[in-house]
């Protein structure tokens, strides 16, 4: 299934989920949550920070970094300049600063539509500066991740992103410093199984993907019958792995709330 | 469709059960001048077999690396920890309900040190086998694999993990207790040690199973032992929808030793025997006593604040990326 | 067999009724001087109500205080957390595998300051009920506990929470999952941390459920709230194979609010309000938050190596035995 | 069912287990594990000390402490000095100092015996003591737990020491003292509720009891069926509560390699 809503005509298009035909105007001032099922269909990396942080509040670091293709994986250069050319990014992960309900805050945000937001060299390099940069500024980190997993055209180059990002999250958590992590559609592999999941407080949207494996795998690889809610964040939530199961439209000032309590008991810093 | 490695190690083993019979025969055989007939007829197939060996090793290919990686002759974790260890005693279970018996692990002594060794286990027997998930595991092994680290920072005893997974376990009950999670929270828990770790690749060093429990101060990598971001088979149907050209995959993802070592992601390449560690296990052995125990003195030279930075420092300069502005 | 808890307060709730029901005709009634009698006979029987309220509750014994401490009227955890504090934001998770209602928690703010809240919680609905487990809490809600008091520890939030359980879940699944892993376990996480804790028996403080989460600097108990070793029917079954003698066991156990204080095992009593914390929620609630203030006030003053000693100097001086050399 | 070996007639007796009559003598020299059927039956704390610790290393302490009756719970006092005359004992727990492997330790073997092991003040002060005396003389502390919970005529009293044992546990992790718990028949409740569960490594005897609450609550509280081998030390192994389960006659050995690990790679102490 397509997860995308496609536009039908001129100011309207369909939800992927319900088939219902939506004002393009009206599925947009709702924050492309679908007015009719309620299903939160994915953002951009760029509509993701608009919806979220202090108006122009927003400051893009890491611009000037690029991907490589070190390993001379096939066809991985081509589909990188596409993913750069079509994205007008460098990356999946967009990084930088921003303030959230006043408090200056260190964001990063994927955007799945930049090759599946798979986690890469330089996708693990924008979430540990974005970390380091919280620890520095002792300010809280939000990193909305969405993602298919690691970056397989990078090999174990990107494997190693799961080590250096969670290291990361180590020492923030050991400097106090709260970073907390949205789950959005899709949060899997290589990226759940790591800075996501170990993340201070844990948010999702509702019905985002989120699992190890894919699920053809998993099926295989389990003896058990796969529950209907197999892989969404419902399901991890009622496993014990997501805090709060948040709706796009309370994110914000859930967020606010949050970073105002956990970075508040200490001692204030920038 | 590719060779496994039962099939491509076969030639050789035909090879070896044919000298075994001949050396049975020898054995029965009365006749001085037969035997003598006999003897030189096995000297020469052992000189077949050791030049099919010789030859067969010199210049493996990725997915050679991969077959020679998951030989089941190749000693597994509990070998290594039964030969490089003593006085090793087993801890088991997660303190949540749950028990894994594909990562073992417990203190040890390494010569006069007492360590804590942690690693995937394989199993050999078919009940072995099952027992152990194939190697594949569960929440309970990483979160057993916390607890046993916890341990060791308590009482600064050094950590060594033996990796040997073709990676965590993806079924539905692993997904519902949390995989993702547990391997995340261990790789975290290795970084907040003080006290040295160093992970030892022996064979398969399979995606996020591997790195779960491989986040040390040293990585170590066997000769033959491969280590990757997506097992070759899954790669090739990902890209190519045909899972039969996972060789074609293991080249791409460059997952040997020697590729590991050029990208820096590794520290040091332990040899095998000529023919691989199956081989001979007790020069096995002894090669990555040698390595363990050289690295530990090593680290040994490091504060706790030291080791801690240190393991920072090595993977946070970990990937590739052009900077524009500073290139 | 003894009254149960609604059986004891059903003449009050009775009386009520009739108020109410005459306070409805009375509004209805046009005539003034009919209306003039009613007025008169609702006083008369809101005089007989306060009455019987201050009798009933001026001098309770052991099982009554049980069965006020039960009473499904007065303020669960929940209810506090609105009331006493702000902004709060209810986490949820063992990251383990499970979830439990039964315990919740959460940051909030205490005026202006933040603060972890953990706290049982029982339910008034069937369904409710149901979902909380009857406030019998469940091995993922202490570890769900342990994770927010880790949490508080690394943001500096001192922490409080709030006792209201008839004990820890006893059944077979939580067995399996280590229900006494987890109160040990996370009893042993509140004595490492460095920031402040309080804890308010706000009524059932039962057994093993109870002191899980009640590790704290301070522990303070509402007026009509108990807390003991063991429920008084199961006492009584063991001691005497007779549940029914559970109001004897209840006044053997010395389970009042005025005996553990007698016996120095808490710091403070909170009055309630004539009648019981249910008569008067908002008053309830403006003592609490008096006494919460009040201790992290005092609490504030150490600092983090003397938060962690005072809590081991409250509870090491706690048992009475003889020392026949020293006494 | 009654778990002891019941004596049959001079120099013979029956195990509870198998029914099996037994003689005596092969029986003690077995450590009182049936020959026949490999049941571990109860030991007093005596019996425990001498086939644990190096012989005649043993020196008790905190002999001079009594139990009182702070509650005046009905009968209490009167069973207190029943069980104190006929086990010769202050209390089920016997604390003290031995050599195990020629390596000092602090210990605290407990006697179902007395009161059913249960832990009141007492108790809950004995087990205190050796594990202050662990982390003061940075030597190992070995507890022999054997307890059917909390002692209910001390009421809240004994609830406490839940508490006060587990700070005491919680003070030699933080010192990197190791703490070794050897549950035997029965860890139950309140012992196993606290100190018991959350020391460094936690051995079992096989087949010992190993339960959170009676098996009647527990039957009456889940809704689940009771697996055959509920609440013996065996689930709670399956269910990773438990390191290994050692036979009686490998368990000082295995206290030894143990404590020689665990203990020898920090600084030596005392
Ligand atoms: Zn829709
Ligand atoms: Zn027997």
């Amino acid at each position: 299934m397509s997860n995308k809503a496609e536009t039908k005509s001129e100011g309207f298009l369909q939800c992927a989920n319900c088939k219902k035909i939506l004002f393009s105007v009206d599925f947009e001032q709702n924050l492309r949550v679908c007015p009719n099922c309620g299903h939160h269909h994915r953002l951009s990396a760029t509509q993701r920070i608009d919806i979220t942080f202090d108006p122009g509040s927003f400051v893009e670091l890491d611009r000037d970094l690029r991907s490589v293709n070190p390993l001379e994986f096939p066809e991985y250069a081509d589909k990188l300049a596409a993913a750069m050319e079509r994205q007008e990014a460098n990356d999946s992960m967009t990084s930088g600063t921003a303030t959230l309900g006043g408090i200056a805050v260190t964001t990063a945000v994927a955007d799945f539509h930049f090759m599946g937001g798979s986690m890469g060299s330089l996708n693990g390099e924008k979430i540990t500066r974005t970390l380091e940069r919280a620890r520095e500024s002792n300010c809280p980190a939000i990193v909305f991740c969405a993602s298919g997993g690691a970056r397989m055209q990078e090999g174990l180059l990107s494997l190693m992103q799961m080590a250096k990002t969670t290291a990361a999250a180590q020492r923030c958590s050991k400097a106090g410093v709260p970073f907390l992590a949205v789950f959005t559609d899709p949060t899997m592999a290589g990226v759940l199984a790591s800075y996501a999941s170990i993340a201070d407080v844990i948010l999702s949207e509702p019905r985002a993907l989120v699992g190890f494996a894919g699920l053809r795998v998993s099926k295989q690889a389990g003896v058990g019958k796969v529950p209907d809610d197999f892989q969404t964040a419902e399901f991890a939530f009622n496993h014990g792995m997501i805090d709060r199961i948040v709706p796009r439209k309370e994110m914000r000032t859930t967020l606010i709330t949050l970073i105002k309590s956990l970075g508040g008991g200490k001692p204030s810093g920038a | 469709m590719y060779k496994t490695h039962k099939e491509w190690e076969r030639p050789l083993y035909e090879l070896e059960d044919g000298i075994a019979k001949l050396k049975e025969i020898a054995k029965k055989e009365k006749d001085p001048q037969k035997r003598e007939q006999q003897m030189a007829k096995i000297a020469e197939y052992e000189t077949r077999r050791n030049r099919y060996v010789e030859v067969m090793y010199s210049n493996l290919g990725a997915w050679e690396k991969v077959l020679v990686a998951r030989a089941e002759r190749r000693p597994y974790t509990l070998d290594y920890i039964q030969a490089v260890f003593h006085h090793f005693i087993e801890l088991q279970g997660d303190r949540n309900g749950f028990v894994d018996h594909a990562i073992v692990g417990g203190p040890a002594m390494l010569d006069n040190r007492p360590v804590m060794v942690v690693g995937h286990q394989k199993g050999r027997t078919i009940q072995e086998r099952q027992l152990r998930n194939f190697g594949y595991a569960r929440p309970e092994g990483y979160r057993k694999a916390i607890r046993l680290f916890e341990m060791a920072e308590r009482f600064r005893m050094p950590v060594i993990t033996l990796i040997d997974t073709p990676g965590a376990d993806a079924g539905v009950e692993a997904e519902a207790r949390g995989i993702s999670e547990a391997i995340a929270a261990s790789i975290f828990k290795m970084f907040e040690l003080t006290v040295p770790s160093i992970s030892v690749i022996i064979g398969e060093g399979g995606s996020g199973g591997a790195i779960g429990i491989a986040a040390s101060n040293r990585v170590l990598m066997l000769e033959h032992s491969i280590y990757s971001v997506i097992a070759p088979e899954g790669c090739a149907s990902i890209l190519w929808r045909q899972a039969e050209r996972a060789p074609d995959a293991a080249k791409a993802l460059k997952l040997t030793a020697q590729s590991a070592l050029e990208f820096e992601l590794i520290d040091e390449i332990i040899p095998e025997p000529t023919g691989g560690s199956d081989k001979d296990w007790p020069a096995t052995f002894g090669h990555v006593k040698s390595a363990i125990v050289k690295h530990i003195g090593l680290l040994d030279k490091f504060s706790p604040e030291e080791v801690y930075e240190d393991r920072y420092a090595r993977f946070r300069k970990m990937g590739i990326f052009e900077d524009l502005l500073n290139d």
